[in-house]
């Protein structure tokens, strides 16, 4: 694994509060998510990001206006990292009109092109592609845009990873693929998925740089993040960058997850990336404790709010469903 | 014959479970299936029975798996593969398609493939876009293939002991509202012939045909045709390829009036070949144009409320078999 | 309006070349189209023209190439992705059907994908059950895309130029054998829009319908009708999605008998669904059942005389026409 | 690269006459067979084999009988070096009922099931997953029969190649992936294909032992495949093996080839393993000159007389082919 020059400078507080903010707005947002799931509110697929914070708040907190971002199954973070409106998340989950999809998408599908949100998506490996092609796209304007897909242990495994992550490659394209490696796929072990589970190593193998981080390390997920921008941006093609994390929990609201072993879950537990953050904000930033209390008691109200206007928002109509369908 | 009332999800079980104890050559791979006993528990307790050689899990490779899946028929073996989704066989066309569908013309005969991919479609739940599809018309159109879609536990766990010892590659379609509805099952060995369309319900005046899940939906819709007076008979083909051309033309010959009930959108679906050999063969029996009942072309939505909207409901069938039987004063628009 | 003789694959290299001169978000990718131009040649030039950053080479990855079209058509950009046969486009079927087609829906509108394929089908010259396959029932199904097939060079550069500038994702299906076919093509801004059929022949006896490389074979049959005293009206969708259904239905209003004529094969193909659109929007004025002249259900074999004996050819237009017209004293057989 | 260790004894008289036998008989099979194509008798594709004889034949010459091959669009070679019958062969290619596959098959669909020949194969890439399968197969039967996939460069960028190798890995089937590396894929150069040109480098990124040899050393590549098949039999799982190589002509029959540079085209005529396998039987083997003379006489009057065989034989009738397609 080659490791790129880090940057001495250390973190500036404002730094370091959008990553605590991104991180605990994310804890939040899946922690209420769950009890809206439980009753009933919302219907379908929910995977939540809890104890993978680290990684979508740290990626996307070293991009920039114009970039782009395609997501996973398990989207809710990257979504909220790359500055969603709280309340047009939660609406979809409703199934509101007042949803980013109109509540045509739902969880697994929100997406926001305005803004370069490529959306979460329903197969997994499937975003790897159309990264790539946003960055090739990008590249044809002109552009130097970035465009980063997160992906999962999992979706290494399909054959998209290696047909399109080759072809970012031999086009020199500023594409950055973030393997979330949180070591399971729904139940299944990496070990019993891959004989190598440093998957970083995939990508040394077409000649991608490739590292590995902590993905419950924000901050480091940030610095890398950076060092991988600079690489794209200095014409030397994609990046490879793989984040070892864990679940929270089990794959989805309805999973107990009862197969993970608790000393795993609680070695990671123990190294909670939203912790990190706090703490990160509180010593290298040097913020008061109340400042942090402030901008939790501020996130969880945002959130309430977010909840009572996607109550109170009405659902696209049957008919102009149909409207829609016209000309399908 | 004895029977016992048990789920879907049960005759399945016991269709590969029978099978894999007769027959060494018979394994299942799939996401999720050994450990976890299957995301619809339809494979529970095999890994314990058989052994990790013949119940694997699998990576998240659905076209490594389909085609390790073929190349082990294709050596003799008799594979099942469990893709989670229809949606997700979508990774493995080019082995469906190109591969199982073709070696057997490719070498003049010579070359068999008896693979089984297992798997699931339809709406239901707000699984949204990318997991809610009826895909059997694009297998429906690719010579070689076999496509089964049991509506009922008996016709489940009979068709897959029988793709279990046939020749071609099946397309084993099922549903995700039926894996836990109950029927009744034969004790005993239960093998049902592919090819062989099931009456249903007997009727007279109206043929109601139907598959998978809209079997359930047409016959609710068939007993309130009865309570107006109306007689349908409801045909189950209950496998699309081979199709039992015989039971569906005889049922139409007899009541000359035909409606096609399918889930999937109505542009190139099963229904419209369907109809389309009906008005070949009976042209100058009907006494109605074959009315066809289907899904709206758009993918499915998320909200509820439109996900229902998107696919045929019990009043949409009764609405159409009135139609064809001219029994009210206005006619409605076709779709 | 003055008109130039020129090649099926002529046109559509003015149609890239005219679109990617006026549009820079134009940008086409695939193999060996750029050194080489292209097996069929449609590409040749375009390099040079316009550089290595809009037309480049790939390696052999299908499901990546379709994907990064289609993640580049949701990004601005005007991708046009050559597929060397539609065979191989099984391997990039999820980015079809599950993320190009669905898109727009998941999004709510909000998103679109300007995505081309380009690739080409048919069966000719002995390339056998891999590379000879007319699939377009299989893209004709699934709600969202949009589904060409030009059977003349004016057509090819017309559509091809309209694909260019509207919103949705179209599978652009050339044919192997038309590619060398010359034809009429307006000088200047040439464009035709999705969904309107062309009247090939006009004629009052009988409707024929077909696209692709079967309006050729059905031109043809229709002279050889002409000769026998029966005035066959020629219609070629040219799209079948969007399709124009009121083109079609107006002439079998007129003719009261149709033929629809497919290369693919006759189970579940494009044929079938109009097939169900005529009977059931002109049940009461048909003279005749609607006729399907369609390809063998059979994978195609290599043995040039076998492959002819699996596609319809010229004979079994004219039959099927005069079948309609009861011309003939014996009923022939409908397959 | 990782080498295995070499057995020291040298190959045997009877091994170098068999692996000459077969690299001569593709030899002429191809330069026959290219003029019958063009006299206009074989029709479709023809994807000549010629330069890189010596992998067929020295893979095959390691393998035993119950294992199993699955071949590449470019699959003549295989075919022979498995010992088919060349009658049968030319009598496919000339459309006759008398061909393996009764002319319903052709160049790129040559099979014969009843000796473990899973067939050359139209779509690029897709004997990887077929050849794992048949591996499995084997596996769960209890046979220790190993599966060879010859595949390309081509290939390896297509995602079955991920995919199945994966596969074969976590269930350490014996199966050998053989990548025919002749740094083409039509006209396309392999450095336009990928960064990292040394492709067995992507079978240890998922932890499969992986070596490359010179494909156009017949003995070579005899050994290593042995030492490979030896690896499988000890329940090692499967291996991969890299045999750079080089067409002598274009990428099929109609092309001309012209953008093949010269000079590299010189060096590997220069190492045409038709050649070394000839002088490794004369001067390893110590066998005379006529020896060596007569068995290239036998084989060219065995492609005369399959010929001759081919062209007396009758094709499927249109009638018997709709009887075929009954029940489709
Ligand atoms: C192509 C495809 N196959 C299977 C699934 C079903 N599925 C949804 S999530 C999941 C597990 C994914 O594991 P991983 O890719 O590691 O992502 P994680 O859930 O761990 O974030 C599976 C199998 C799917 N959505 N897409
Ligand atoms: C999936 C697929 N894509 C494209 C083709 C068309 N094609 C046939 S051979 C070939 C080049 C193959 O190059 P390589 O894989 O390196 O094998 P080689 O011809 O060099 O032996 C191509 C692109 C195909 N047959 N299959
Ligand atoms: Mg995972
Ligand atoms: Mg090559």
């Amino acid at each position: 694994m080659t490791t790129p020059a880090r940057t001495a400078n250390a973190p500036s507080k404002a730094l370091l509060e959008k990553i605590f903010r991104t991180a605990y707005k994310i804890r939040v947002f899946e922690t209420e998510g769950i009890k809206l799931y439980r009753q009933g509110l919302i219907r379908g697929y929910f995977h939540p990001y809890l104890g993978q914070e680290g990684i979508a708040t740290g990626v996307c907190s070293a991009l920039s206006e114009g970039d782009y971002i395609a997501s996973t199954h398990r989207g809710h973070g990257h979504c909220i990292a790359w500055g969603a409106d709280v309340k047009r998340m939660v609406a979809e989950l409703l199934q509101k009109e007042t949803g980013y999809c109109k509540g045509y998408g739902g969880s697994m599908h929100i997406a926001d092109i305005s803004v370069g949100n490529l959306g979460a998506n329903g197969i997994v490996g499937a975003g790897t592609p159309l990264g790539v092609g946003a960055a090739l796209a990008a590249q044809i304007r002109g552009s130097d845009a970035v465009t980063v897909t997160f992906t999962s242990d999992g979706g290494s495994n399909n054959g998209t990873f290696l047909e399109s992550l080759n072809l970012a490659a031999i086009w020199n394209l500023n594409f950055i693929l973030v393997i979330e490696n949180n070591q399971y796929a729904v139940s299944t072990r990496i070990e019993e998925s891959t004989r190598e589970q440093d998957l970083y190593k995939r990508g040394l193998a077409i000649g991608v740089p490739s590292f590995q981080v902590d993905g419950n390390d924000p901050i480091a997920v940030h610095d890398l993040t950076r060092e991988a921008v600079e690489m794209c941006r200095a014409g030397k093609g994609p990046v490879l960058i793989e984040a070892k994390t864990f679940r929270h929990m089990g794959h989805h609201v309805n999973d107990p997850g009862k197969y993970m072993p608790e000393d795993q879950l609680a070695y990671y537990k123990a190294r909670d990336p939203v912790d990190r953050a706090r703490a990160a904000l509180l010593d290298m930033g040097g913020a008061k404790a109340q400042e942090v209390a402030a901008i939790e008691a501020e996130i969880a109200a945002e959130f309430e709010s977010a909840v009572e206007f996607s109550k109170a928002s009405s659902e696209v109509t049957p008919e102009a469903f149909r409207e829609f369908a016209v000309g399908y | 014959m004895a029977m016992r009332e048990i789920m879907y999800r049960d005759a399945l079980r016991e269709a590969i479970d029978e099978e894999m104890a007769r027959n060494p050559q018979v394994f299942i791979i799939g996401e999720g299936i050994a450990e976890r006993g299957g995301s619809y528990k339809v494979t529970e307790g095999l890994l314990a029975k058989y052994g990790p050689k013949r119940v694997r899990d699998t990576p998240i490779a659905e076209a490594g798996m389909i085609g390790v899946g073929v190349g082990a028929a294709i050596a003799g073996a008799r594979p099942i593969v469990e893709i989670l989704y229809v949606d997700f066989a979508m990774l493995g066309m080019d082995m469906i398609v190109n591969q199982a569908a073709k070696f057997r013309l490719m070498t003049g005969g010579n070359g068999r493939v008896p693979f089984i991919m297992r798997t699931q479609g339809g709406a239901g739940g707000g699984v949204a876009a990318q997991h809610s599809q009826s895909l059997e018309a694009l297998f429906y159109h690719i010579p070689g293939l076999r496509v089964v879609m049991p509506s009922t536990p008996s016709d489940a766990k009979g068709l897959l002991k029988y793709a279990l010892r046939q020749e071609d590659p099946v397309m084993f379609l099922e549903h995700k509202h039926l894996y836990m509805t109950k029927g009744l099952v034969p004790d005993g060995e239960h093998i049902i012939e592919f090819g062989k369309a099931d009456i249903k319900r007997p009727g007279k005046d109206v043929t109601l045909i139907a598959w998978s899940n809209m079997v359930p939906t047409t016959l609710a819709a068939a007993e309130e045709l009865a309570a107006q007076g109306i007689d349908a008979e409801v045909i189950d083909p209950r496998t699309l390829v081979p199709l039992d051309k015989k039971t569906i033309l005889d049922s139409v010959a007899k009541t000359k009036r035909a409606v096609i009930v399918q889930e999937a959108n109505r542009r190139g679906g099963v229904a419209s070949d369907i109809c389309s050999i009906i008005q070949e063969e009976l042209f100058y029996d009907l006494d109605a144009p074959v009315s066809i009942v289907a899904g709206l072309d758009i993918p499915i939505p998320f909200n509820l409320t439109l996900e229902k909207a998107s696919v045929p409901q019990k009043q949409d069938v009764v609405a159409a078999a009135r139609r064809v039987l001219h029994a009210d004063p206005i006619e409605l628009a076709a779709e």
